[in-house]
């Protein structure tokens, strides 16, 4: 036997030069096999091919805010921002009265503050509830007007921005104990009340939404007795409040679902009666898990939205599209889609990070 | 080379480690390993977590591949080459922590669909092998059963089943009692040393001292990536040479 | 807890009372809102009844898959919109789930361009409204093409306009209804071929080419076919007459945009779902169908496919259902689809109840259609993995 | 089977049912809250469209001034509801709006299917066809093979239809819903021609095309259109004011009134016009109104020529002639019953 008496550690080599660093990243991500290597060629060839004439044209050869429509006409080489530059107020507010934009931009400013604040955990108590009631109270008031020396607006031009976002989170306010509800009678072991909320919940989820907007615009007011109407709006608003309980209560089910059986006995065990048990133990815990399916419910609601063009409400695609008809600006839908899309898209991005965040740090709760 | 406690026939070497290096990234994992293996030889593999052990037999069946040195397999050369690497992996059998049996095929169809699809063997044929070493793992009364039916340590043995259907000519085992619960260890060890008395090459990564010294020929304490030492059992447990390794054993025997 | 008699505090009782409440409750509003809605059709003396399905439409429809003219009844009128939208959603489904598999698989892509390139497309599509989508699809066509004289013509005989693309079609011969006879006989003997290479692998071990040889099978069959009809040739040819292209066959820009802008958005949503199912098979799996010494592609379909579809079909199903209820979007840029149709029926006759209830009606029977089978699909899945 | 629905629901509905089947359930909700709820079209130039401030003007909307006018003395008490072609009709039929004067063509199913009653025709249009004048299509028989846009859901969609067939010629129709997206679609030359009202297609063309003048409207006109206020069955009363405004109107033209001079005509010694000027009290009672009806119609409004000049006529960017719609007397189709 020929041991060492003390073994002296081999000290740290640096790897070979091709396989750290930026070479062998490039080695490792782009060019690790032949094919990859032609594919990483293609790509950047197809990029090389489109990203110049398409900075070309939203920036090099573009015309800025101020130009006039008929430079813009005369010359399609570039964007025309000038159409933005003149509309943008138009597809942000819609029709509502041009000196009081004010208002609908506070709306817009309150439910973007209400959002964001409600994404952090510290406000997710009871108290929270009455926040938004509160900023609901003053998008009302700002909106409307006719108190506090502000000049009441129809809500027939209310439009664009504010119009998209109070539809949204409106109808995802109102749905909510509704939802919570359905989710709790499709789980009840009451063969009645169980039929009941599944046949609700699956036939809304069954059909388009379309049809459901139809609905509320050409049947609803059948159904109410006579000389009794609702307006456009509110009926939009609530074939969206329909939709989104029927959506909410399946992510809320999920959460229901994802408890397990022993916080049901533990609950029971304790002699809680039924609303007890759900409203002090279960839910709340619940619907914490059903917080990031509930956001990406409600991102597919903001796109949703836009479906009320279709009854003949102007929301921010349909301000946009209007914006567009203007005989002095006709043609320039890349612009006006691409500034809306922008729009939309950050509020959606936005939104599905912060519900993929949650999730990872929901999960990471109870890992722990 | 040590002597062995057994004595194997000189030059049989099954597998040869040549100055084998490799990197994560930055990270230095595999340093300057040399190692021969010996036809029927039993080799146990410890250290501490994160010392290179699991990726030194990984690349054995080039699962990690190597950046520097040489790896020979039964006399294949362990490259880039694709049909080399196949080449080597039917020989070569692998026993994971974790079981990684297919949740969507039968215990039978776990150990038949190598032999079928890459021995192109009759399905007939194929089904008796396996049937002939799930009796040997003591668990052919399950076949029919899904994994998931099954508990860790009757995974682990139809893992253990399914790779000897192969036939391979070494078995590489990467802590397979790890992920069991302690009942279950024994049930696992014991096809192991019954395999171990056929006369099969095993390369063994285990913290089962018992194991260790009762079938291995020799032992070999790993630390930051390096061979620290390397000796028969007796005289790795009783009179370890190298401070670490001392380190460790404490540290493992003592609880 | 005192225990009275036939009292609230007995479970069943409550659990009866509860439910009777409730029932009531429903039957009570729907009764209510269905006695409005008579009282309200009497009183306007509002039209009803299914009967209008069988008067004349008298409007014309763009595009039919069936022969339709506005001498045709109602009822026939909704029906070639029920089939417009089985096209698009046929269609779209198919391509959608192309598009989608190639997304998901290429987000997953050690080529980190590849992969950037594809979740930046992920993250675009799928967070910006699909009738924002189908728009910009629309204009782009309708505002971004040239016109019918000015015709683009990238490959011969065929044009693109505002109008849509004009693609040169084979005459009408008895040749391709033998051809789609022989091809469907092709995938029976392919079903065939594929039971009896499956019995000789077993019995001797030998794999068969079975892709080489179902290539062959399904394209060979109908070409010895078409060769022996004579190989029929003759194309109609799209030119332009009059107002319009004439010949050969024509992709409406409403066609186009609805298609275009159902298949990009919907197969965002497919890519995720393929990327999160072929994450959800362990690694492991990979790792020791290798170290069983199988290749690549056999570790693909023998191990990871298999369970990775498990996790897809489900949540891919309601993308396809969710591409279907989109197509109702087609109302807004004027596909003639289902929906566009009910509503220019409902509009022409008045009868919004019965139009809204056909809408709806139809939409259901798919959605239960496609839910019954997902229940089966489950159940035999769930039998497989216990 | 519906009929046994409605029986049993009808006698159930005795314990259940608020009753609200009184004389004029229509006229009377009118005057309870002040203001004519109009359902008008949300913007066709000449007809009914709103400026950058919301206000309304056009010819449908001045006949929702006129009921205004009559009713309550004062032509401001409107409320405009915008309407499309879809939501129009369920919106009269609901009582979300008490008159529907939104370019309505009158038709037998309308009048029957649809529960409505049309008050007198307040625009004579026919269907035409508009077409890009470097197309050089002269008439509407060349237009075979041709791709036409067209607003779904309306009548001229039907008479479309009719006419091709009638005339042996095929076309392919681009249907769309609104208004706005259909001339898009015309004037991005996604169709050969744009049919719709002629009234309409001026109107368009006056207010979207970006060069009206390379537009030119066809001769034919292959339809009968009358456009007229709606109100819903059930309420005759408030249905004879509706009729008896657009009737003001022409009768003031008839007899030489125009919102200028009718102060002047206070004095007039002829027993027609002190009938319809309530210097001779009766008419205004007898409709349920104030005496002074007509005269706030004409005084605040104006009459029908009045109306129409300052609406749609040569004047305006629609540039229309009186046509058929010129008084009787002139070679016209308007025409009023007399008061009396």
């Amino acid at each position: 036997m020929t041991a060492a008496a003390s073994h002296i550690p081999a000290p740290a080599e640096k790897p070979p030069v091709a396989s750290v660093g930026f070479i062998g990243w490039m080695r490792e991500n782009l060019f690790s096999s032949w094919s990859n290597a032609l594919l990483t060629v293609l790509i950047v060839w197809l990029l090389f091919k489109t990203i110049p004439p398409l900075v070309g044209w939203l920036f090099i050869n573009a015309y800025g805010f101020d130009t006039s429509s008929r430079v813009c006409i005369a010359d399609r080489s570039g964007a025309c921002w000038a159409f933005v530059g003149e509309k943008f107020r138009f597809i942000l507010y819609g029709t509502f009265p041009y000196d009081e934009h004010w208002r609908p931009l506070t709306t817009v400013l309150i439910f973007v503050g209400l959002l964001a604040a409600s994404c952090s955990r510290r406000f997710w108590r009871p108290w929270f509830a009455g926040v938004w009631i509160v900023g609901l109270l003053a998008v009302g008031v700002l909106m409307w007007g006719g108190v506090f020396g502000l000049s009441r607006v129809e809500n027939a031009l209310w439009g664009g921005l504010p119009l998209t976002i109070m539809l949204s989170v409106v109808g995802l306010a109102v749905a909510f104990p509704l939802s919570v509800l359905l989710a709790l009678g499709r789980r009840s072991n009451m063969p009645a009340i169980k039929a009941i909320c599944v046949g609700y919940i699956e036939l809304i989820r069954g059909v388009p939404l379309v049809s459901l907007l139809f609905m509320s615009s050409v049947m609803f007011p059948l159904f109410l007795p006579e000389g009794f109407t609702v307006d456009k709006l509110l009926r939009a608003q609530v074939a969206f409040i329909l939709f989104a309980a029927a959506y909410q209560a399946e992510a809320i089910r999920g959460g229901l679902q994802a408890i397990p059986k022993g916080q049901y006995e533990a609950a029971d065990a304790l002699g809680l009666s039924y609303w007890q048990k759900m409203g002090k133990i279960i839910l709340p815990q619940a619907l914490t898990i059903s917080i990031p399916p509930l956001v990406n419910t409600f991102i597919a609601f903001f796109k949703d939205t836009s479906l009320v063009i279709i009854i003949g409400l102007f929301d921010l695609l349909g301000t946009a599209k209007a914006a567009l008809t203007d005989p002095n600006w006709r043609g320039f839908f890349l612009e006006a889609y691409l500034f809306i899309g922008l729009i939309y898209w950050f509020f959606c991005y936005s939104m599905s990070k912060y519900s993929q965040w949650l999730e990872r740090s929901l999960h990471r709760g109870h890992a722990r | 080379m040590q002597t062995a406690a057994r004595r194997l026939p000189e030059g049989n070497e099954i597998i040869r480690c040549i100055g084998v290096n490799k990197w994560y990234g930055e990270f230095h994992v595999l340093r300057n390993i040399d190692l021969n293996v010996a036809r029927g030889e039993r080799i146990v593999i410890c250290g501490p977590s994160g010392s290179g052990k699991s990726t030194l037999i990984r690349c054995i069946n080039r699962l990690e591949e190597h950046q520097k040195g040489h790896i020979v397999v039964d006399g294949i050369e362990l490259t880039g080459n694709l049909k080399n690497i196949e080449l080597v992996r039917r020989d070569v059998g692998m026993v994971f922590q974790h079981f990684n049996l297919f949740p969507h095929l039968t215990v039978l169809e776990n150990c038949t669909l190598a032999p079928i699809w890459v021995r192109r063997q009759p399905k007939a044929e194929a089904e008796a092998t396996a049937m002939k070493f799930l009796e040997r793992v003591q668990i052919a009364n399950q076949a029919k059963k899904y994994p998931g039916q099954l508990s860790g340590g009757q995974q682990q043995r139809v893992a253990i089943a399914r790779s000897l259907c192969m036939n391979p000519k070494i078995m590489l085992f990467d802590e397979p009692t790890s992920a069991l619960d302690p009942e279950m260890v024994k049930e696992v060890l014991d096809v192991m040393i019954g395999l171990a008395d056929s006369g099969m090459t095993m390369l063994v990564v285990t913290h089962e001292m018992g194991f260790a010294k009762s079938v291995a020929d020799r032992v070999i304490f790993m630390d930051r990536g390096e061979i620290v030492e390397q000796n028969t059992p007796q005289e790795f447990f009783t009179n370890p040479q190298s401070e670490r390794t001392r380190l460790f054993l404490s540290q493992i025997l003592s609880h | 807890m005192a225990q009275t008699r036939l009292s609230l505090n007995d479970p069943v009782t409550r659990g009866l009372f509860y439910q009777a409440l409730v029932i009531g409750g429903v039957v009570a509003v729907g009764w209510y809102l269905i006695h409005n809605t008579l009282t309200n059709l009497e009183s306007r003396s509002i039209a009803t009844g299914y009967s209008f399905l069988e008067r004349e439409a008298s409007f014309a429809i763009g595009e039919t898959l069936i022969d339709y003219s506005p001498a045709d009844s109602y009822g026939r009128a909704l029906l070639v919109g029920l089939l417009n939208t089985l096209k698009v959603s046929a269609i779209g489904i198919a391509l959608a789930t192309v598009l989608g598999v190639v997304v998901g698989i290429a987000r997953l892509s050690k080529n980190f361009l590849v992969a950037r390139l594809a979740s930046a497309y992920v993250e675009v599509v799928r967070n910006i409204p699909p009738l924002l989508q189908l728009f910009f699809w629309y204009a782009l066509i309708t505002e971004g093409m040239p016109a019918v004289r000015q015709a683009l013509e990238p490959l011969p005989g065929v044009f693109l306009t505002q109008r849509g693309l004009w693609m040169p079609v084979p005459l009408a011969d008895p040749a391709w209804k033998a051809m789609g006879v022989a091809f469907i006989a092709a995938c029976f003997a392919l079903w065939g071929v594929k039971r009896w290479a499956a019995a000789r692998q077993a019995r001797t071990g030998q794999p068969f080419p079975l892709f080489a040889a179902g290539a062959g099978l399904l394209a060979g069959v109908p070409f010895v076919v078409w060769l022996a009809y004579g190989a029929p040739t003759a194309m109609s040819v799209p030119e332009l007459r009059g107002f319009n292209f004439v010949g050969g066959v024509n992709l409406s820009p409403e066609f186009f945009a609805i298609l275009v802008g159902l298949t990009v958005y919907t197969s965002a949503f497919i890519a995720e779902v393929v990327r999160s199912g072929i994450l959800a098979v362990n690694w492991g799996q990979t790792e020791a169908s290798r170290a069983l010494g199988l290749n690549n592609a056999q570790a693909l379909r023998l191990v990871v496919l298999p369970q990775a579809l498990r996790v897809i079909i489900p949540p891919v199903t309601s993308q396809y259902l969710n591409l279907t209820k989109n197509t109702s979007l087609a109302l807004a840029i004027g596909y003639p689809d289902l929906v566009s149709i009910a509503n220019t029926v409902i509009n022409q006759t008045g009868q919004a109840i019965e139009g809204v209830a056909i809408i709806m009606g139809v939409y259901l029977s798919i959605s239960l259609a496609i839910s019954l089978f997902m229940n089966w699909y489950n159940k035999k899945i769930a039998l497989v993995e216990r | 089977m519906k009929k046994t629905i409605l029986a049993a629901t009808a006698a159930a509905a005795a314990t259940f049912a608020i009753s609200t089947a009184q004389a004029g359930p229509t006229f009377d909700a009118v005057k309870a809250k002040g203001f004519v709820q109009c359902g008008v079209n949300a913007g066709l130039a000449g007809f009914s469209n709103p400026d950058s401030a919301g206000a309304w003007s056009g010819l449908d909307v001045d006949f929702c001034r006129a009921v205004a006018a009559a009713v309550f003395g004062d032509a401001t008490k409107v409320k405009y509801t915008p309407l499309s072609a879809q939501q129009r009709f369920p919106a009269i039929q609901s009582g979300e709006v008490d008159i529907l004067s939104r370019n309505t063509t009158w038709s037998l199913t309308r009048d029957t299917a649809l529960g409505l009653n049309f008050a007198p025709t307040t625009y004579y249009d026919g269907q035409g066809f508009m077409a890009p004048k470097k197309l050089g299509v002269k008439s509407a028989k060349e237009l075979n093979g041709a791709t036409v846009c067209v607003q779904s859901g309306t009548t001229t969609e039907l008479n479309l239809a009719d006419y091709f067939r009638a005339n042996n010629m095929t076309f392919k129709p681009v249907v769309i819903e609104a208004l706005d997206e259909v001339s898009a679609a015309y004037f991005a030359g996604r169709c050969d021609v744009y049919t719709s009202d002629a009234s309409q297609l001026a109107g368009i063309r006056a207010a979207v095309a970006s060069n009206p003048t390379d537009h030119v409207l066809l001769p034919e006109i292959i339809s009968k259109e009358p456009l007229a206020p709606a109100v819903r069955h059930g309420d005759d009363q408030w249905f004879d004011v509706v009729k008896w405004a657009v009737y003001a109107t022409i009768t003031a033209e008839e007899n030489g009134i125009t919102s200028k001079n009718i102060d002047e005509h206070l004095q007039s010694k002829n027993p027609e016009i002190q009938r319809f000027l309530g210097v001779t009290p009766g008419m205004g009672k007898a409709l349920g109104l104030d005496e002074k009806w007509a005269y706030n119609i004409v005084k605040q409004v104006g009459n029908y020529g009045e109306i129409f000049d300052r609406n749609v006529g040569p004047t305006t960017a629609l540039k229309l002639d009186r046509g058929l719609n010129a008084l009787w007397t002139k070679g016209g189709l308007q025409y009023a019953p007399p008061v009396r």
